[in-house]
């Protein structure tokens, strides 16, 4: 296996009073796709947005532990999250574009970093939209409002909106769970493709979904990390009787 | 099963028909009453505003700079008069607006819940302040400050006409507090409408919190925002009694330290004893008024309809 | 594969400078508007007393008090919110309820919203002529005016209350053989109580802090009104509003009673806004069950 | 230059009238007085007056006086200028329109009947920090048109001059106007709609200059010698202060066609006691 | 079989331009249950409504044909409909109780129509409650607010109401579609009782549901009548392939 692009260890995280995330300990590898599973409630996203710190953003939350992307701790009080969400990319469950421009949403992100340089800026937009296989459908029409475009096509283009800030690590929270099964195909296949470039982290609720995109699983319950392991295994052989039950449709 | 007595379902309708036309009627009238009462306004303020147009002639009214409508050889000039409102609204709309809108975007993103919880409910007491104690505070401390200033920048200008404080920029600062509130609210709730799925797609991107502000939600709240910015523009130059005394009230060019007069407060200072073509002229300047406002209604609607198709 | 670190923390200047400026902005006109209302109370409260509540003007007797004033304002509250509320009332209920989409339609909901954006000073003009010429400078005239003034700000509530009545109840109401307006009595009215309270609460609040419309209609009458017959006299008779009173002091420069009685507006101003913060509560616990 | 005769033109009216009135109405006084005395107390309803700022102090003493005496009567007062008042007195909407200057041609010839009740002087006011004590008309003329804009030109301190006038309609403005000869020649830098806001503008405001009534004077102000004759009833009276006026409560058609009401507060007007009121708020009667 | 109690011919239904029902020509008898079963848009609600008048409130609607109701045209210009819909109860889909007591909510129909003594009411609320299976449940709360009650409860409540004006016919737009399965169940035996006294029809997305309450189940499909007859046989044997095509899951 490669090395671990993420580490997390003893990692708690408090709402208020709720107990969310207890004592997580998980390694993700680098050129990757990690998937998330577990019921309702169990803690996905939550344990996804603690990876890019947008759980700050909510009031109340306390984060216990150390999360390290290459070796350094996020939660280190020296971090600027603005780099780290530079870092690590993330695309939302439902679509959410920016009421502008398709070519101003992927600009969005460079330009914030400073690229003004506007060859510069075509390029990466370009690239941007190809890599999330939208290009060839809205290059007529890059001036055109973003949310002109149907569901999937808005999903595809969050995705290279987020690819835009050249990203290593890619988190999707139920990245396809508001589209038709055309649009979600043409995305799994370009996770597929993503993970050459990117570690990819997914929350999926859809268990063939998981078992069809990801190399390892992690299996969540109660806030509690259960099991995570390579794909095949979770879903061939889990180690544990909750996995299991879980997996066949006992519970969730 | 035939015991059972079935009724027919044919009778006495008459009788509940009746209240059923008469509730309607009544519903209808209701309906029409506030129809009727902005015909007759709008009706009244036409029939009697445009007839001095004629006589006087439109040019020597609408371009005339000369007001003197009680003198031997009246003169009807309200150029000047036009153009303080439309100097002194856009001034108090520039002051009042980014203000505005900065206070809304402290309330809704920067300020903690607690302290938004204390401010947000004062801001919106204020909306409701009579507008005369915006005039009591211009004139009781406003127009002092402005006559010090005044004295102070004219010392050495003989050809000033010194005006003891009361003037343009005192009815501009005057309305630019006096449209804050409303500006205030209803930008925070055109930002409080922004999705919330934009404002964590920015974050997520590496963007700060300023930049997201200001490159994500302000622009998705713009409607919103346009709306609080005409709402605030209609109470501005709609506003009278607030400014008569703190502007001086003499016919003047729209300068910052001259006395001027407004739409409104020409009206409030002649409406009790004009008659004759005098009157006529007021509703002309009335209608005037009438026509910036029917405009910026139009736009406002115009706005919110956008708003809601988008 | 080259890592960049997440460690250097930058400061952006034009940030700073951004969140300088929406912090001046907000310290400005939050300092500004909680200045003039902390202004208004401390300058206007000495002036306030008993004797200045309950005791009539006389000026030849040198005596400032605004029992003459309080009961004008109330006595214009209450006219107005007679003609205005059923009328206000009643088109809202037409226009949700009977009236069926069409040009009549439009047309009253933009005479609706071009009352709301007409200026006072409009309708002062226009009642000091119109109303003016029948009863002269009188509560009537003043009444009338801030009648047609107030009319839409009590038609949208009512209309938005009407709008949050979940149309099941309509159905079930007719569905059992009530008449459209057994049913409008017995349903739609009580369940929008609180929004139409709300609709004649904020037109309480636009009658109190009105001068402009009613400076040229009411006019300025500081007198009681004597005894039962006084009252209904009244109706003709001038009377000025504690706004208007307060106008008054202010343009002939006795500025403590003006501002005594922006103080006691205020405190008016205040309580109008807690109970329609009550009733909005209201309606939305109604929605939520 | 031209001053001396406006003083003759305004003070005929000003002398004739009166004695007009006051006799027309005597024999009316006369014979209603009885009746008032029989039925004084029975009176029962609302006048309404409006117009004159200047008479404020008049009209609000008048009306209380008058609602003492008939405590079944309100008499409600409007100040809203005297042209307003005039014009809703010709309009009806209000019983009596009072007005601080004699009538003009057109209102006497619309319906107005001018009743003299008291004859006001116009003081010219300053703030009380002004060392300026005494104008000469001319002096004066030349700050009201603009000429003069500094004290000092006027023998007083290095201080602009902030000049305060009325509205177009102000009874005070008009008689203040024509006596000076300078109709629609003032320049003003400040016109205010009442005489009290006149007066609180020219007391809260260190150089500024204002014309009031002569008997809303108080001691927030000062009001000006001119020519070296200080305003006062007497000065008025004998002609050597020169700005005066006549107050008239201007009815639509003859006091004898008027209402019950209105007639008793004519009467009342008109009577000692009404004089003395009159008298005891700074004015110079007329009978 | 019994007389019939509700005769339909040639009834045509337009919204606007959608022309919703065509040509229905259907007989309902007295003191049975009928169901209305069909894939989603086929007309259901709207056939019902038409038998009580509801569709008067929809701008735009144009009926035509005839509906004898004991012999009498409803659509009649003499026809009172609020005498009609006295006559004719309905319950909806969603439980729709008004804001007030559950003893108003009851009393609210006879109230309308005249009934003002106080002892008269309180016998009616208590009958209707019976009626409806839920005095038991409430007749210690009677004053307490209606919308308090569960959604089971709220709907039987509603049928109560609906009983409480002594109607001859019920109509039922999928009563139990938002109910769980025990309320559900407690309803079916309901309609099983009422139709001792009533004449029912009942829409139901529940094709079970139709084969054990009803005594007669009518087919629609794009706002035609494809067949009526009795339960048994339209489950059975139904003569129209469309109908066994629906019956068996193959579209709908
Ligand atoms: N902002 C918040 N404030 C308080 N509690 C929260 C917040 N967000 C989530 N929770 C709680 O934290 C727990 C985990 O929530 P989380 O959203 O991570 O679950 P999830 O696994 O993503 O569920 P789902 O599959 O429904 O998205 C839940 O009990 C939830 O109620
Ligand atoms: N108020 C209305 N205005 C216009 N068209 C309507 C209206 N109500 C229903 N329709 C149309 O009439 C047709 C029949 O609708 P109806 O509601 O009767 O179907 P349904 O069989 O009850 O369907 P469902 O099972 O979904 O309730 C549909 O095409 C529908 O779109
Ligand atoms: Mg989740
Ligand atoms: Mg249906
Ligand atoms: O007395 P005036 O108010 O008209 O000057």
């Amino acid at each position: 296996m490669q090395d671990s692009k993420i580490s997390v260890s003893g990692l708690n995280l408090f709402y208020g009073e709720n107990h969310a995330l207890k004592d997580i300990n998980i390694k993700i590898h680098e050129n990757t796709v990690m998937a998330l599973i577990g019921p309702s409630g169990c803690g996905k996203s939550t344990f996804l947005k603690c990876l890019n710190r947008m759980n700050d953003l909510v009031d109340g939350v306390k984060v216990d532990g150390k999360v390290l992307l290459d070796g350094e701790d996020i939660y280190d009080p020296g971090v600027d999250t603005t780099l780290l969400r530079k870092k690590v990319g993330m695309v939302f469950q439902q679509p959410n574009p920016f009421p502008m421009s398709i070519y101003d949403n992927i600009a969005y992100g460079p330009r914030i970093h400073g690229i003004k340089n506007k060859s510069r800026l075509d390029e990466i937009v370009e690239n941007a939209l190809k890599g999330a296989a939208i290009f060839d459908e809205v290059k007529d029409r890059l001036k055109a409002p973003a949310l002109g475009l149907s569901g999937g096509q808005q999903q595809r283009l969050c995705i290279a909106r987020a690819l835009a800030v050249e990203p290593e690590v890619l988190l999707m929270d139920e990245p396809t769970s508001a589209l038709d099964p055309i649009s979600t195909l043409k995305i799994e296949e370009l996770m597929n493709d993503l993970k050459k470039r990117y570690t990819v982290v997914v929350v999926t609720h859809n268990m063939q979904q998981a078992a069809r995109v990801s190399d390892e699983t992690a299996f969540f319950l109660l806030g509690e990390l259960v099991e995570a392991d390579e794909t095949m295994n979770i879903f061939g052989h889990p180690k544990d009787k909750r996995t299991e039950d879980y997996i066949t449709g006992r519970f969730g | 099963m035939a015991e059972k007595q079935s009724f027919s379902i044919k009778g006495n309708r008459k009788n509940k028909a009746l209240v059923e036309h008469v509730a309607e009627a009544v519903f209808t009238v209701c309906a029409l009453l506030a129809v009727v009462a902005v015909a007759s306004i709008t009706v009244y303020m036409i029939i009697n505003g445009t007839p001095a147009l004629f006589k006087v002639g439109i040019k020597e009214i609408l371009f005339g700079t000369v007001w003197q409508p009680a003198a031997k050889d009246p003169s009807f000039g309200i150029l000047y008069v036009i153009l303080t409102s439309i100097v002194g609204t856009t001034a108090a709309v520039l002051i009042g607006a980014p203000v505005g809108i900065l206070t809304a975007v402290f309330i809704e993103e920067i300020a903690s819940p607690r302290l938004a919880a204390i401010v947000k409910p004062a801001v919106e007491l204020l909306a409701g302040i009579p507008s005369v104690i915006y005039g009591l505070l211009g004139i009781y401390l406003l127009n002092p400050m402005m006559y010090k200033l005044e004295i102070a920048l004219f010392a050495d200008a003989p050809d000033h006409q010194f005006t003891g404080g009361a003037n343009l920029i005192s009815a501009v600062i005057v309305l630019a507090v006096m449209i804050l509130p409303t500006v205030i609210n209803v930008t925070v709730s055109a930002l409080h409408a922004v999705p919330k799925q934009q404002k964590a797609a920015s974050l997520a991107m590496g963007a700060t919190r300023i930049q997201t502000i200001f490159k994500v939600l302000l622009p998705s709240a713009r409607s919103g925002i346009a709306a609080a910015v005409v709402l605030g523009t209609g109470r501005a130059i709609g506003e009278a009694m607030a400014i008569t005394l703190v502007s001086g009230s003499s016919v003047n060019m729209p300068l910052p330290f001259n006395s001027v007069r407004f739409l409104t407060t020409a009206i409030v200072a002649e409406m009790g004893y004009a008659a004759g073509l005098h009157r006529q002229v007021l509703f002309t300047i009335g209608l005037v008024l009438f026509v910036f406002i029917m405009f910026i209604n139009i736009s406002l609607t115009k706005i919110l309809k956008g708003r809601e198709d988008s | 594969m080259e890592h960049a670190s997440i460690m250097n923390k930058k400061r952006r200047v034009s940030d700073q400078l951004l969140e300088a400026l929406i912090y001046l902005c907000a310290f400005l006109a939050v300092g500004l508007l909680l200045g003039i209302i902390g202004y208004v109370f401390w300058r206007g409260f000495r002036t306030v007393n008993w004797s200045f509540l309950v005791t009539e003007q006389s000026p030849t007797k040198g005596i400032m008090g605004i029992a003459g004033n309080i009961v004008n304002t109330l006595y214009i509250v209450v006219l107005t919110l007679l003609a205005a509320t059923p009328i206000g009332v009643g088109g809202a209920i037409y226009l949700n309820e009977y009236a069926k989409p069409g040009k009549f339609v439009s047309l009253v909901q933009f005479t609706i919203e071009t009352l709301t954006g007409i200026p006072s000073i409009i309708f002062g003009l226009f009642g000091n002529v119109f109303f003016g010429k029948i009863f002269g400078y009188s509560m009537l005239t003043g009444a009338l005016t801030l009648t047609i003034m107030v009319l839409p700000l009590i038609a949208r509530n009512t209309q938005e209350a009407l709008r949050t009545v979940p149309d099941s109840y309509r159905s079930g109401a007719l569905g059992i053989g009530a008449t459209k307006w057994y049913m409008i009595r017995t349903i739609l009215l009580p369940s929008a109580m609180p929004g139409i309270l709300t609709g004649v609460i904020l037109a309480i609040g636009r009658i109190v802090g009105e001068s402009a419309a009613l400076l040229f209609t009411a006019g300025s009458g500081y007198y009681l009104p004597k005894g039962g017959m006084g009252l209904f006299r009244k109706l003709f008779e001038s009377g000025g509003t504690m706004t208007i009173e307060l106008y008054l002091q202010m343009a002939k420069g006795k500025y403590d009673v003006a501002f005594g009685i922006a103080c006691v507006l205020l405190a008016l101003v205040l309580l109008l806004n807690l109970l329609t913060k009550y009733l909005a509560g209201r309606l939305n616990v109604e929605n939520r069950k | 230059g031209c001053g001396s005769n406006t003083k003759e033109t305004t003070a005929a009216p000003t002398t004739a009238a009166p004695t007009t009135a006051a006799e027309t109405t005597k024999e009316t006084a006369a014979e209603t007085e009885k009746t008032t005395e029989a039925a004084g107390a029975e009176l029962s309803g609302s006048i309404s007056m409006s117009g004159s700022t200047s008479m404020e102090k008049f009209g609000n003493a008048l009306a209380e006086s008058f609602m003492e005496k008939y405590p079944d009567v309100t008499v409600t007062v409007e100040f809203t200028g005297s042209s307003a008042g005039v014009e809703a007195a010709l309009s009806g909407a209000s019983d009596i329109g009072n007005s601080s200057r004699n009538l003009k041609d057109e209102e006497k010839s619309a319906g107005a009947v001018e009743n003299i009740v008291a004859i006001d002087g116009i003081a010219v006011a300053v703030d009380p920090k002004n060392t300026v004590t005494d104008l000469t008309k001319d002096q004066l003329i030349s700050i009201y048109t603009g000429e003069v804009k500094n004290w000092s030109d006027l023998g007083g301190e290095n201080m602009p001059i902030v000049v305060v006038g009325r509205e177009a309609g102000s009874g005070t403005r008009g008689a203040f106007e024509e006596i000076l000869g300078i109709e629609d020649k003032c320049v003003y830098a400040n016109e205010l709609d009442s005489t009290g806001a006149v007066m609180a503008k020219v007391a809260s405001t260190p150089g500024a200059i204002g014309y009031i009534s002569l008997d809303a004077v108080d001691d927030s102000v000062i009001a000006l010698k001119l020519e070296g004759v200080a305003p006062s009833a007497e000065t008025i009276k004998s002609g050597e202060y020169f700005l005066s006026r006549p107050f008239v409560m201007a009815t639509k058609g003859e006091i004898s066609e008027q209402n019950e009401l209105v007639k008793a507060l004519f009467d009342y007007v008109y009577s000692e006691e009404g004089q003395e009121l009159a008298a005891s708020v700074g004015l110079i009667t007329v009978k």
